[in-house]
This record gives C-alpha cells, sequence and structure tokens, in this order.
C-alpha cells in the first residue's frame, strides 16, 4: 500500500476543539463526539456484520451520528452468514462495490490487509485511545500488518468448552475446570453410555468454518501450527501435534452426534439446546439461545476454558478478535464511516448496550467498559458471573487463532486456508473417510502448501 | 355388460383412486408440511409428536414476513434494537423478484418471437445455424455463464442493480425462448400471412395482426418456462447482487439460513410465499405449459 | 386488367424454377396455369401476387410494372389452397379484414361482408371461427374474402384440391359464374386437367419452369404443341407409338401408317413419336390401309364406355370404344390408325412437327 | 416515406427482426462462453485482478491432477445415472397411472406436475427440515411406524446425502418425464392396443410391446436431455449439501464454483466449465443424432 491516508478531517486540533464545544453526550467516554463537517453526501452506508443483533447496535450508533452530522447518509448491516463470507467477499469486492465498513474476524481481516484492501486506521487508534485495551489482548490481534493497523477492535469473542453441569453432578463427574483431554474424552465417553438418546460432546465436524476454528482450538493447545510464522511461514501442519490433534477428534467422535460430520455453528448451537449433547464447543452465543429457548439447560449450562492439553497444559480457545475495518477502494464514505466509527468507538453507552445484545458472546475488549458498572447490570451477570467473565477475561490467557498463529505474528494466509476449509477438510478425512490421521495431515500439509506458493507474494 | 366385470371395473377403479391419491399425497407432502409449518406458532413447529393440520392456526409467520417484524434476540426483556433483520426485506425482496422476472422474460420473449418470425420466413445465410446454435446454447449450465458475466457486469458497472439480473437471466432464457419460438412458428402456416398481405397489410400488420395471435400458445408457453428459470435462479443472484436491498427472494430467502438461529416457521411461510406466485401461473396456464412441453423438451 | 409476364425467370440458389416465362393474360379472362406438381406453376402465380421474389424479367399489370410492388399494392385477391383463414378471427372479421386494413370506415365493411355473405350463403355463420367450419363452408369464406373487395385480378392456388370429389363438381361451376360476376382476371392454378378444361378461357400447360403451350382448351387438347402437352391433357391418356418415317409414311408396331401432313422443316426427322388419343382409334374387323393388327389384352369397362388395351408388336395402346361393342379378350383385331387424328412428334425434341394452319 | 418503403423490403424486414437476438446472443451468449474458455488459460484471482497472467495449459493440468476433480466427476457420473434411472422409471409409471380417462384425472395431473415450478431454494429449504435427523418430520413418521429404529442421517453420511439430493432431484424432475411421455402417450393410436388384445397379448405384453416402443423415442430425447442437465447441476446440490459431507456430493459444477470463489481461482474453475462444455458436446451430439434435428428442414 503505496497510498497516502493523511487527510483524515479530524486533525488534533479540531478534535479539541469539538472536545471544548460539546460538552454533552453524557454516557460517551470523553463526554463528547469528535467534529465533524457536515456531510451532504446521501444514500446508504453498507456496513457488513456477522449474523446477531450486535452489529445492527453498531450501526444504529452510527445511524445516531449521522442524524447530527450526516442527515443524508443511513448506515445499514447486511448480515453474512459465516460460511457465506468469502463468496460474499469475492464478489462485492470483485465487483468494485464493496461495503464500507467490515465488522469481521481476524483471519479474513488479515488476508485482506495483505492484500492492500484495506485503510490503515493509525489515526483512529490514536483518538480511541491506545492504551484502552482490556488486558491479555493486543492491538495487532485485531490486524496489524508491516506496522500499521488496520483494524479497530470491535469485540473479542472466545469459544469455550459448554458444560450441563446437572449431567456432570449425576454422573459424578470431576470439576471441568481441573480437566485434560483423557478427562473430557472420559467425561464424553461416560455420558454417552450412561445417558441415553444423549451424546457426550459435540462439535463440528462439517466442511465449514465453524469446524476450522474448532478444529484450530485443539491444534493450537497441543501445540501445533500450519505455518510457522517465524521462518517464512514454512508449512509446519504434518507435525506429530497435528496427529495428536486429529487423534483426539477421532477418539471423541463416537461420542458426539451422529450428524456431527456436517455440522457447522447452527447444528453445534441446536445440538447443545435441544438436549441432544451435555457438552459442546462453542461461542457465548449458545448461552444466548438456551436462554430464550430452553430456561432449565440455560439454567444447567456453565463454561470453561478448555480441558488441558496432557503435555503442554495448553487450553486455548479459538478466539474471534471480532474488529471493524475499512475497504480502502471503491468505498465512497471513507470519511463518514471513520467518523461514525469513532462516535461509537467512543461511547460507553453504545459500547455497553453492544455487549449486551448478545450475552455472553460479545466481550469487551476495553478496560474501562469490561470495569464499568453498567454492564455488569444485566441478568446474565447475575446469574452466571463466572461463565460470564470466562467469555470476558479469564480466557483471553488462552486465547489463540489461526490468524496470529498462536499469538506470533499476523499470518496473511490464514484467511485462505479458512475460505478453503483445509482445516475442516483434514479433519474430515479422518472422520468420514477413515484417513490414518498422518496420512490427513499430509494431505492438509499438500493443500496449505499450495495456498503458500500461491500466495507467496504477500510474505513479502 | 354383466354385473361381475362392472363390479371388478368398479374395483379397479377404487384402487387406482387409492393409489392415485397415495402417491399424490407423498409427493405433494413436502409442501403440504412446508404449509402447515407456516401456519404453526413457535410452540408448536417442535411438537412431539408433530401435527400435521396446527392446532392452533396462526398467521404470525407471514405477518412478520409482510410488515418486516422483528422475530428474535428478544431475550431478556424488552426487545432490542438490533437494527434490520431479513424479515423486513422480504416484502422489498419480493418486488424485486417481480421485476427481474418480468424483465427478462419480456426482453427474452420480445428477442425470440422476433427471431423466431424472422427465421421461419425470410431466407439468409446462417438462418438454419440458428436454431442448433440456441439447442446448444439451453444446454449449458449457468455455471458456466456467471463469472464471465459478472465480470462483464462490473466492466459495465452493473453489478448490483436488477438490471444485471434481467441481463443476467435473459442469457439463460433465451436459447431456449428462441428455440420454443422457432419450434412454434414454423408449424403457423405461412399461407395465412400470405394471405394478409394480399389483403392489404403491410409486413408489420401482418405480424401484429395475424402471425402474434397465432404465436400466442407458444408465446405463453415459452413465458411461462422463462419465468420459472428467471424466478427459481439462485446463483446470478447470489453472484451479481451485492447489497442486501436488491437481491431477490431465492439468496435473500437464504439468509434466514443464518448463524445459530433458524426460525423454521419464518422459513416455511416464505417458501410457501415464494412458491405461490408460480403455482398461480402454473394453474392458470397448465395446458400451454404441456403444449410447450410437446414443442422440444424444457429446460429444468 | 390484362396481365404481361415478360420473360419471368426464377432461381432458388442454383435451381432454375422458371425459365423466361413470357405470357398475356388478356383481360377479364379465367385463365388456368396447369402443369403437374413441381412445375412452377404455384411460383408463378405467387411472383404475381408479389409473394415471391423475381430473378429476372418483368411483370405488368395493365400499363404498369408491378416487380417492386408489395402485394398489397397490387390490387388482387388470392384463395390459398389451405385456404388460409385467420384462425383467431370470426368469419366476419376474416371477410372485412381486407377493407378493414385499408382503412374503409367500418359501415361499409358491414355491408360489404353481409353482400357477399349473402351471396355465398354463408351468411348464418358469420360469428363462427374457421374451426367450426366444414370444408365447403372453409371454401366458400376464402372466396368471399377474396370477393369482398373489388380486386382487378383473383388469384386462386388449388382452391379445390382440398374438397371431396362431388363438391368439386360442383364449386367448378360456381368458380366460373364467380369469375363472371367478379368482372376481374382470374388466374387459377391447378393439376387437374379437368378443371382447367372445364373452367378457363385460356389455358398455360407448364413443365420443368417453361409454358409448353398457351391458348383455349379446345386448342390445348386438339393440337397440342409437344409430346408433353399432348400426354398431360385428356383422359385417357393419349397413346405413343415411336415410328421410323419414311416420307409421309411411318413404320410402326408392325405395320406402316400414313401421316398427316408435316411442317417443311420436319423433313430431317427420321425416328417420330406417333400420338394418337384412345377415342380416336377404331377397331375393325378386316385390314387395310393404315390398319395394324393386334391381339387384345384386357378390356376395362367404364360405364357409357370401355377401353381395349390392344397388343401390337412391341407396343400396346389403349382404344376407346362404346360399352356395347363386341370385342372379347384375346381376339386377334385391327385397329385403324385416321391419319387426320395422329399427332406426330419429333423423336429426341418432343415437338409436334405437324403442319397446322393456326398453329 | 423512403424509409419506410425500405424498411418494408422483405429481407430487410428479416434482417431487422433477427438483429436483437444477434446483437443479444453475442452479448450474453457468445461473449460469455469464449471469455470462459478464455479464463480457462490464465490464473485469475478476483480479489486481485491486477495480478492476472497467462498461464498455458496449467489450469488443466491443476485439475486432471487433482483427486477432488475426478471424484467430483464420478460422484456426478453416479448421482446422474441414479437420477435419471429413477425418474425414468417413477416418470413412466405416473405417466400411465395418468393416462386414464378417470373423473378428476385433470386435479391429480396438476398436483403432480407441480414439484417442477417449486423453485430449487424452497425445495432444498423444506428437504432439510423434513429431513431434519433429530426434528424432522420423515425421521420421526419412521420411527413411529416402527420401520427404523435408530434416526437416518439423511445428510450426514456419504451414501445418504447422496441418496438425498438423487431423491430432491428425482422428486423435481419427474414431473418434467410425466409430461413429456403423457403427451407421446395421448398419440398412441388405440388400435395397437385392440390388435394386441385380438392376438391375445395381456396387460404386461401389452405394455413391452406397445406402449414402450411408441414411447421410445421420446424417452430417448427426454433420457438424453436429462442427462446433460443433472450432469451439469449446480443448485439443487449446493443449497442442499454444499457438496457435503466432506466432498461427497461434490459434482463437476459444485467444484467449479468452489475452485472460482472460495479458492479464488477463477481460472480453475473456468477449466473445469470448459471440461463440463466439452462432455455436453458430446452429449449434444448424441442429442442431435436421436432426435434427428434438422430432417424436418427446407
Amino acid at each position: 500500500m503505496t497510498k497516502k491516508f493523511g487527510n483524515f478531517p479530524l486533525d488534533r486540533r479540531t478534535f479539541l476543539g469539538g472536545m471544548a464545544a460539546a460538552g454533552a453526550s453524557a454516557g460517551s467516554l470523553f463526554g463528547t463526539t469528535p467534529s465533524f463537517g457536515q456531510s451532504k453526501k446521501t444514500g446508504t452506508v453498507r456496513v457488513w456484520g456477522e449474523p446477531g443483533p450486535y452489529g445492527g447496535v453498531g450501526v444504529a450508533a452510527m445511524n445516531e451520528w449521522a442524524q447530527k452530522n450526516a442527515p443524508g447518509l443511513k448506515f445499514e448491516i447486511e448480515t453474512i452468514p459465516w460460511d457465506g463470507v468469502y463468496v460474499k467477499l469475492m464478489t462485492d469486492l470483485a465487483a468494485k462495490r464493496p461495503p464500507s465498513l467490515i465488522s469481521v474476524e481476524s483471519p479474513i481481516a488479515t488476508q485482506m490487509m495483505a492484500e492492500g484492501l484495506l485503510l490503515p486506521v493509525d489515526d483512529m487508534v490514536d483518538k480511541i485511545g491506545r492504551n484502552r485495551l482490556v488486558d491479555g489482548v493486543k492491538w495487532d490481534y485485531w490486524g496489524n500488518w508491516k506496522g500499521k493497523q488496520y483494524v479497530i477492535p470491535a469485540h473479542h469473542q472466545p469459544h469455550l468448552l459448554l458444560v450441563r453441569m446437572d449431567i456432570i453432578k449425576e454422573l459424578g463427574l470431576k470439576d471441568p475446570e481441573t480437566w485434560d483431554w483423557n478427562d473430557l474424552l472420559h467425561a464424553a465417553k461416560t455420558i454417552s453410555e450412561k445417558k441415553p438418546n444423549m451424546a457426550g460432546f459435540c462439535m463440528a465436524l462439517g466442511r465449514n468454518l465453524c469446524t476450522d476454528y474448532h478444529f484450530a482450538a485443539l491444534l493450537h493447545s497441543a501445540g501445533g501450527r500450519m505455518f510457522d510464522p517465524a521462518n517464512k511461514y514454512q508449512v509446519v501442519f504434518d507435525s506429530p501435534q497435528t496427529v495428536e490433534a486429529l487423534n483426539f477428534v477421532r477418539e471423541l467422535r463416537p461420542y458426539m452426534p451422529k450428524g456431527a460430520v456436517e455440522y457447522s455453528f447452527l447444528q453445534v448451537v441446536d445440538a447443545h439446546v435441544t438436549g441432544q449433547t451435555a457438552m459442546s464447543f462453542y461461542w457465548g452465543r449458545t448461552l444466548g439461545r438456551a436462554a430464550e429457548e430452553a430456561k432449565p439447560i440455560f439454567e444447567a449450562t456453565e463454561a470453561f476454558n478448555h480441558a488441558r492439553h496432557p503435555k503442554t497444559g495448553r487450553r486455548n480457545n479459538w478466539n474471534d478478535f471480532q474488529g471493524w475495518c475499512i475497504p480502502a477502494q471503491n468505498n465512497p464514505f471513507i470519511d463518514e464511516v471513520k467518523a461514525a466509527l469513532l462516535y461509537q468507538q467512543t461511547s460507553k453507552e453504545w459500547l455497553i448496550k453492544y455487549c449486551h445484545s448478545l450475552m455472553p458472546n460479545v466481550a469487551p475488549t476495553y478496560k474501562d467498559i469490561a470495569d464499568a458498572p453498567e454492564l455488569k447490570d444485566h441478568p446474565f451477570y447475575k446469574s452466571k458471573p463466572k461463565t460470564v467473565d470466562t467469555y470476558f477475561r479469564t480466557s483471553l490467557a488462552n486465547s489463540s487463532s489461526t490468524a496470529n498463529e498462536m499469538l506470533q505474528g499476523a499470518n496473511p494466509l490464514a484467511g485462505y486456508v479458512h475460505g478453503r476449509s483445509v482445516l475442516a477438510q483434514t479433519v474430515q478425512k479422518v472422520v468420514i473417510d477413515n484417513m490414518k490421521p498422518e496420512d490427513a495431515a499430509k494431505w492438509g500439509a499438500r493443500e496449505l502448501e499450495a495456498i503458500r506458493k500461491e500466495n507467496v507474494r504477500l510474505l513479502g | 355388460m354383466n354385473s361381475a366385470s362392472t363390479l371388478w371395473k368398479t374395483v379397479k377403479n377404487a384402487m387406482l383412486y387409492l393409489i392415485l391419491c397415495v402417491v399424490t399425497f407423498l409427493i405433494c407432502f413436502p409442501l403440504i408440511w412446508a404449509l402447515s409449518t407456516s401456519l404453526k406458532p413457535k410452540s408448536e413447529i417442535f411438537a412431539t409428536p408433530p401435527t400435521l393440520i396446527p392446532h392452533n392456526l396462526t398467521l404470525e409467520n407471514y405477518e412478520a414476513l409482510l410488515t418486516g417484524r422483528q422475530q428474535y434476540y428478544q431475550a431478556q426483556g424488552a426487545p432490542q434494537n438490533t437494527g434490520t433483520t431479513p424479515a423486513q426485506f422480504f416484502t422489498r425482496w419480493f418486488i424485486n423478484s417481480v421485476i427481474v422476472t418480468l424483465g427478462s422474460t419480456l426482453i427474452s420473449i420480445a428477442v425470440s418471437t422476433l427471431a423466431a418470425y424472422s427465421l421461419t420466413r425470410f431466407r439468409y445465410w446462417g438462418r438454419s445455424a440458428v436454431p442448433y446454435f440456441s439447442l446448444l446454447g439451453y444446454m449449458v449450465p449457468s455455471i458456466i455463464f456467471v463469472f464471465p458475466l459478472f465480470l462483464m457486469m462490473v466492466r459495465l458497472d452493473l453489478t448490483d442493480s436488477l438490471w444485471s439480473l434481467i441481463l443476467g437471466y435473459v442469457c439463460i432464457t433465451l436459447p431456449f425462448c428462441m428455440w420454443l419460438m422457432w419450434a412454434f412458428m414454423r408449424s403457423i402456416p405461412i399461407e395465412i400471412e400470405e394471405a394478409a398481405l394480399i389483403d392489404g397489410a403491410s409486413r408489420y400488420q401482418v405480424f401484429r395482426q395475424i402471425v402474434l395471435p397465432s404465436a400466442l400458445p407458444g408465446i405463453i408457453a415459452a413465458s411461462i418456462f422463462a419465468m420459472i428459470v428467471s424466478w427459481n435462479d439462485y446463483l446470478f443472484g447470489r453472484v451479481f447482487i451485492n447489497s442486501i436491498d436488491n437481491l431477490t427472494l431465492t439468496v435473500g430467502v437464504m439468509l434466514f439460513f443464518e448463524g445459530t438461529h433458524v426460525d423454521w416457521g419464518l422459513l416455511m411461510a416464505a417458501s410457501v410465499l415464494m412458491t405461490v406466485p408460480m403455482a398461480i401461473l402454473f394453474m392458470a396456464l397448465q395446458r400451454h405449459l404441456v403444449a410447450g412441453f410437446g414443442a422440444g423438451a424444457v429446460k429444468g | 386488367m390484362e396481365v404481361r409476364l415478360e420473360g419471368i425467370t426464377k432461381n432458388f440458389g442454383s435451381v432454375q424454377i422458371l425459365k423466361e416465362v413470357n405470357l398475356v393474360f388478356p383481360s377479364r379472362k379465367f385463365v388456368t396455369l396447369l402443369g403437374p406438381s413441381g412445375c412452377g406453376k404455384t411460383t408463378l402465380l405467387r411472383m404475381i401476387a408479389g409473394l415471391e421474389e423475381i430473378t429476372a424479367g418483368q411483370i405488368v399489370f395493365g400499363d404498369r410494372v408491378v416487380n417492386r410492388l408489395a402485394p398489397k399494392d397490387r390490387n388482387i385477391a388470392m384463395v390459398f389452397q389451405s385456404y388460409a383463414l385467420y384462425p383467431q378471427m370470426s368469419v366476419r372479421k376474416n371477410l372485412g379484414y381486407g377493407l378493414r386494413v385499408r382503412g374503409t370506415v367500418s359501415a361499409d365493411v358491414d355491408a360489404a361482408v353481409e353482400r357477399v355473405a349473402k351471396i355465398l350463403e354463408i351468411d348464418h355463420l358469420l360469428d363462427r371461427k374457421p374451426g367450426q367450419l366444414s370444408g365447403g363452408q372453409r371454401q366458400r369464406v376464402a372466396l368471399g374474402r377474396a370477393m369482398v373487395r373489388k380486386p382487378d385480378i383473383f388469384l386462386m392456388d388449388e382452391p379445390l384440391s382440398n374438397l371431396d370429389a362431388k363438391l368439386r363438381v360442383t364449386m367448378r361451376s360456381e368458380l366460373r359464374r364467380f369469375h363472371l360476376d367478379l368482372n376481374a382476371t382470374t388466374v387459377y392454378v391447378t393439376h387437374d386437367q379437368l378443371e382447367a378444361m372445364t373452367m378457363s378461357d385460356l389455358v398455360a400447360v407448364m413443365h420443368q419452369g417453361v409454358v409448353q403451350q398457351f391458348g383455349t382448351p379446345a386448342e390445348v387438347y386438339s393440337r397440342p404443341a409437344n409430346r408433353f402437352v399432348a400426354g398431360f391433357i385428356g383422359s385417357p391418356p393419349m397413346n405413343f407409338l415411336t415410328a421410323a418415317r419414311r416420307g409421309n409414311e411411318a413404320e410402326a408396331g408392325g405395320g406402316v401408317l400414313s401421316l398427316p401432313p408435316l411442317s417443311d422443316d420436319a423433313t430431317k426427322a427420321e425416328t417420330v413419336v406417333i400420338g394418337v388419343r384412345p377415342q380416336d382409334l377404331e377397331i375393325v374387323p378386316v385390314s387395310g390401309n393404315d390398319r395394324l393388327k393386334g391381339k387384345v389384352s384386357l378390356i376395362e369397362l367404364l360405364g357409357s364406355e370401355k377401353l381395349v388395351e390392344v397388343d401390337f408388336v412391341g407396343v400396346r395402346v389403349l382404344v376407346q370404344v362404346r360399352a356395347d361393342f363386341p370385342v372379347k379378350e384375346q381376339s386377334e383385331v385391327f385397329v385403324h390408325f385416321n391419319p387426320d387424328r395422329l399427332h406426330v412428334f419429333e423423336a429426341e425434341s418432343g415437338q409436334s412437327i405437324v403442319k397446322r394452319a393456326t398453329l | 416515406m423512403h424509409i419506410l418503403r425500405h424498411l418494408q423490403s422483405d429481407r430487410a424486414v428479416g434482417l431487422l427482426f433477427i438483429a436483437p437476438f444477434v446483437i443479444t446472443a453475442l452479448f450474453f451468449m457468445v461473449y460469455p462462453i469464449a471469455e470462459a474458455i478464455r479464463m480457462a488459460f490464465y490464473s485469475y484471482n478476483p480479489l486481485r485482478p491486477d495480478l492476472t497472467a497467462f498461464v498455458g495449459l496449467a489450469n488443466f493440468e491443476y485439475i486432471f491432477e487433482d483427486p477432488l476433480f475426478w471424484a467430483s466427476f464420478w460422484q456426478a457420473t453416479v448421482w446422474t445415472l441414479l437420477s435419471i434411472l429413477f425418474q425414468t422409471v417413477f416418470g413412466v409409471g405416473l405417466a400411465l397411472l395418468l393416462h386414464r380417462a378417470l373423473f378428476g384425472m385433470a386435479f391429480f395431473r396438476g398436483l403432480l406436475l407441480f414439484p417442477y415450478i417449486v423453485p430449487t431454494v424452497v425445495i432444498a429449504l423444506i428437504w432439510r427440515w423434513i429431513f431434519n435427523p433429530e426434528i424432522g418430520v420423515v425421521n420421526y413418521s419412521l420411527i413411529a411406524s416402527g420401520i427404523i429404529k435408530e434416526p437416518i442421517y439423511w445428510l450426514s453420511t456419504p451414501a445418504m446425502a447422496m441418496a438425498s439430493t438423487i431423491m430432491l432431484n428425482v422428486w423435481k424432475y419427474t414431473p418434467f418425464v410425466v409430461i413429456c411421455v403423457l403427451a407421446r402417450l395421448q398419440s398412441v393410436p388405440l388400435e395397437l392396443y385392440d390388435a394386441a388384445k385380438v392376438d391375445g397379448a395381456g396387460t404386461m405384453r401389452r405394455f413391452f410391446d406397445v406402449t414402450l416402443p411408441q414411447l421410445k423415442e421420446v424417452l430417448i430425447v427426454v433420457i438424453v436431455f436429462r442427462t446433460i442437465w443433472t450432469f451439469n447441476k449446480f443448485e439443487e446440490i449446493y443449497l442442499l449439501t454444499k457438496g457435503g459431507p466432506g466432498t461427497s456430493t461434490f459434482n463437476l459444477a459444485v467444484y467449479s464454483f468452489e475452485q472460482s470463489m472460495a479458492s479464488l481461482r477463477l481460472g480453475v474453475g473456468a477449466a473445469t466449465g470448459v471440461v463440463m462444455m466439452i462432455i455436453l458436446l458430446i452429449g449434444s451430439i448424441v442429442y442431435l443424432r436421436v432426435a434427428g434435428f434438422g430432417e424436418n428442414e427446407k
């Protein structure tokens, strides 16, 4: 990216001026909204978000900004089903009609920024505040490439081990907090054997993103990786660690619902919420839906950090470092989006609303929000303080995602990998085609090598 | 006829009706079940045993779709303002689908009718190659067309516009409209037109007053097929359209199938509403449909 | 209106359909284009109608060259073999279409339609669609459509071929009467020589894109210009005998026959074909001049006549006699060839070489 | 006036009428196909069109060496053959059933032909709903009626997923066969049946000796047509299984789509498309042969 982006309308002076002028806006952090010359642009500002209510809340904040500063604009959220992200990405960017703002998880963000499709936003980071992040995360986790920040954090969302404690107690199993992989396997087995019509454990095994993420967490716990960021991203997927993780999935498989081989996000939640499984890997959504549809299951379910790997002791979760990023090309609303996003990011009220919109899926990224008493003013916090806390804070030490490959540096190939469901396909080789894990790992490594070769230009 | 054989005939007919009813039920069951689900309240959708005829009939799913009312993520007390939901766009998508379906059908039919008339009534170089060409064209699956056309739409700056779909659907419906109209035009005797020419009509009058009315059954048959193809398309809509406002029904409805929550009642109501226009068309024009099949096997 | 065809030629690709046709149809005459299928007669009719392009030559109506004139501007009417009624219009609409399309006031159209419908006795059918009519009724509607306007030229393309035999006979006389009423030049295409003979003022016999002979039915019948015309016209067909000519005599069928006077330039023709109609032969009991001896091989009774097939040496000849004429199969007879009734054709070209004052 | 006369000259009218078709066909049929063929020789990442490069036959080498391509090919073959087999058998059976002059037959005909017009998206959705292993009505009914003990995982095992997609295809397109066969049946001369009866043929013999030979021609045409289309179907499979579980229901169309979209290899997708076109060209030649197309032309 050689293009200059020094023309952000908010220079320091106007910012301070704005601060002084508008002392209102009670709930917002700085007690102000940055000033912005009234925009006369009209139209719909397209914003991509995940399925779920929070994207809508984020956009509602932006619309509030628009009412004051750009009355002709309307921000509109387009929810992109996870499995459709890559198709959407390709068609919209190739059609030169990208949205003006994207809320996306880090693997995709890293791919886009390495391809030069995103706008650097360091100027915004300065205004948001560099030292606001909750302990345990860094700006890099959302998207930093060659020294520039490209992504503004929206939230983080770890996937954890959801456990039906009523079943655990009934069967006299240990406290899941203390488990290692063997304990998890044992618990899954025990439940499957003792509880008719109930699977012990559930994760996604279909050819989709969900499986990629679920497996990545296991892989990382075992100490494995896809690429070696220290060595020009050489493929290291055909390692014993990969084989070990694959073996673990294979051992768990008999205690999962039969249909798990085609499960994606939806079905894993379904399985838990309808009581077909006692344990599952998932983000906070499961609890949100259980609270709506199945109160008893909601009450009995708690979330834990993943079972430890017996040797490494790691209990990595897949954490979507969900962030806002701005397409650099063919984007007619760059200034407006920046200002509106800044408005949302600096409004305590809106950030808390954002987190509250889907408890406990949407974890706050800023310390001031995480500590705010208003955040805790939610029925979830009252009924499950430990679980919510695990999602929001205590899981952070175990965060990982393929984008940063164990937090060792951004991986621009990660998005390509997940777009093609390479991990999921590797898993499927084992659970559907009964391939030996060693061979599956080799197959996966070959696929990854092809991706690396194809995109070697990104690695610089 | 003696009474034994009359009895046998009655029994045979009764058996035939029985078989027919069973087969019809089995074939229609998916649609019946979709209709039934769409009329159930949330609490009954997952009831065991499932109920074929809903105990509590409700139109709430249809109401939600047609008024765009938000249906989920309402937990923990007051409903939250969570921005747009797919249901909100349903009527919009419906209108989009109607526009692109009618638009592309109109163009395909107009172009192919004129061309078929020209091919069967005038002599010039290459005229016998056109039907062959159309035949080939209508065997080419849309997956081959879609990306080149997409890149073309990008160049023409037509992506995300309903025009891109209208033109795209012309591309997949024109070949078989051409084929069908050509087959049909060939069967219209040329003498009728000559009689009109001698009676004093101009070529255009002949075309409008004599040929078009005679070709009407063919035009109707071709239109139905063109409409079915356009209305049912998923691929072009998926690739060509970027913003949620401009989606068509088929692609839009898949957005209900999102994330971690599927509202089956809503989805089935949407399915029913998507099927209704084609069903009405089908019932009204069924005999023309059969005529169309006669003129040449038709795409599907 | 007089119709002149001057050097009309028609090619379809490399195939020549019509070769230099030159004909003049006098005003108000009933002219028939007669010939076997594929002879180009329909193409010629369609060219007169303006439905077919002319490759070369010109068509003149009165004193107007109409080559480039659209059909609608030629003031013609045409009856098609398939009737070509507009299927979606009622009989009334069908009849009135030609007037309406020319912008005639609707009251006048109605009056004209009523008038024609009365003449043709189809006034009770006016509100029916063509699909609900019988063949004869459709035929009348097609005629009516042509009559409703006042065309200069009336074209008919085998209009009777789809009718049953009995109806065809009655329609023949009706058509003739319509022609007289219409007061227009009628050009009629048929392959049926009986129709041509009974209805026409003039007949143009065509074969392979060439007009073989043009004249009154009587001329065409009694003085055929060539072997094709001779064979095509008349029923049962003319007998042909190949003969070696010596002066004014010819050797054929194992005997010698006298020939009628031949044209002067025909002296070179050594092999000729003698044509004689079955009606013109006589069976006689004894031998004599211009008589050949043969054996009766077959007898076919036609009603008031019978056909006797007589076998000469190497050639069979049909003789038509009265039904009560005493003759038996397998019996030996003599057949008299009256020289005045013989037609003589050059063997190679098939042209008649009989000297005729009026030919 | 001069222009009008010119326009009314026949040749001009003919060319004027064909012109829209020629233009449309050039733009929307010839160009895309030519472009699809051209793209097969390029590496083309839609996100980075600036990096497009000519690669010769590399895309073809890629697909021919990709086991998934061959798996897709064979799976497509299986799915096509089985779909066509069942469509033909059921289609003929239903057509025979419907080809009877019984009271109310028009009503049944209408209902039985209905699936043909139902959008694929709708069918896929309904299918996912009624064949849902846990909450679907099909499994419930089968278990309740004692036919099966364990729920069937319709879309979760390779064999069942293939069976489900075939079922969907058969359900949707059997009406097509029914309509074609029914139309032909109505033109079978009844004398043939009378003759067969007089000759002493029973119901079965009449079917094999009279009906089937009469249907042969239309069946061949229908089968060739349906084979070509079924082989290249995209939406039925993509919307129901996305090619899964694993890649067990991939066909060439899904393979092409996945390569183009998910893997951002438009060139490889296009090369797959070229292979599909070659296959369908062969199919078309077979069709032209059996349908005797063009024989009736002047």
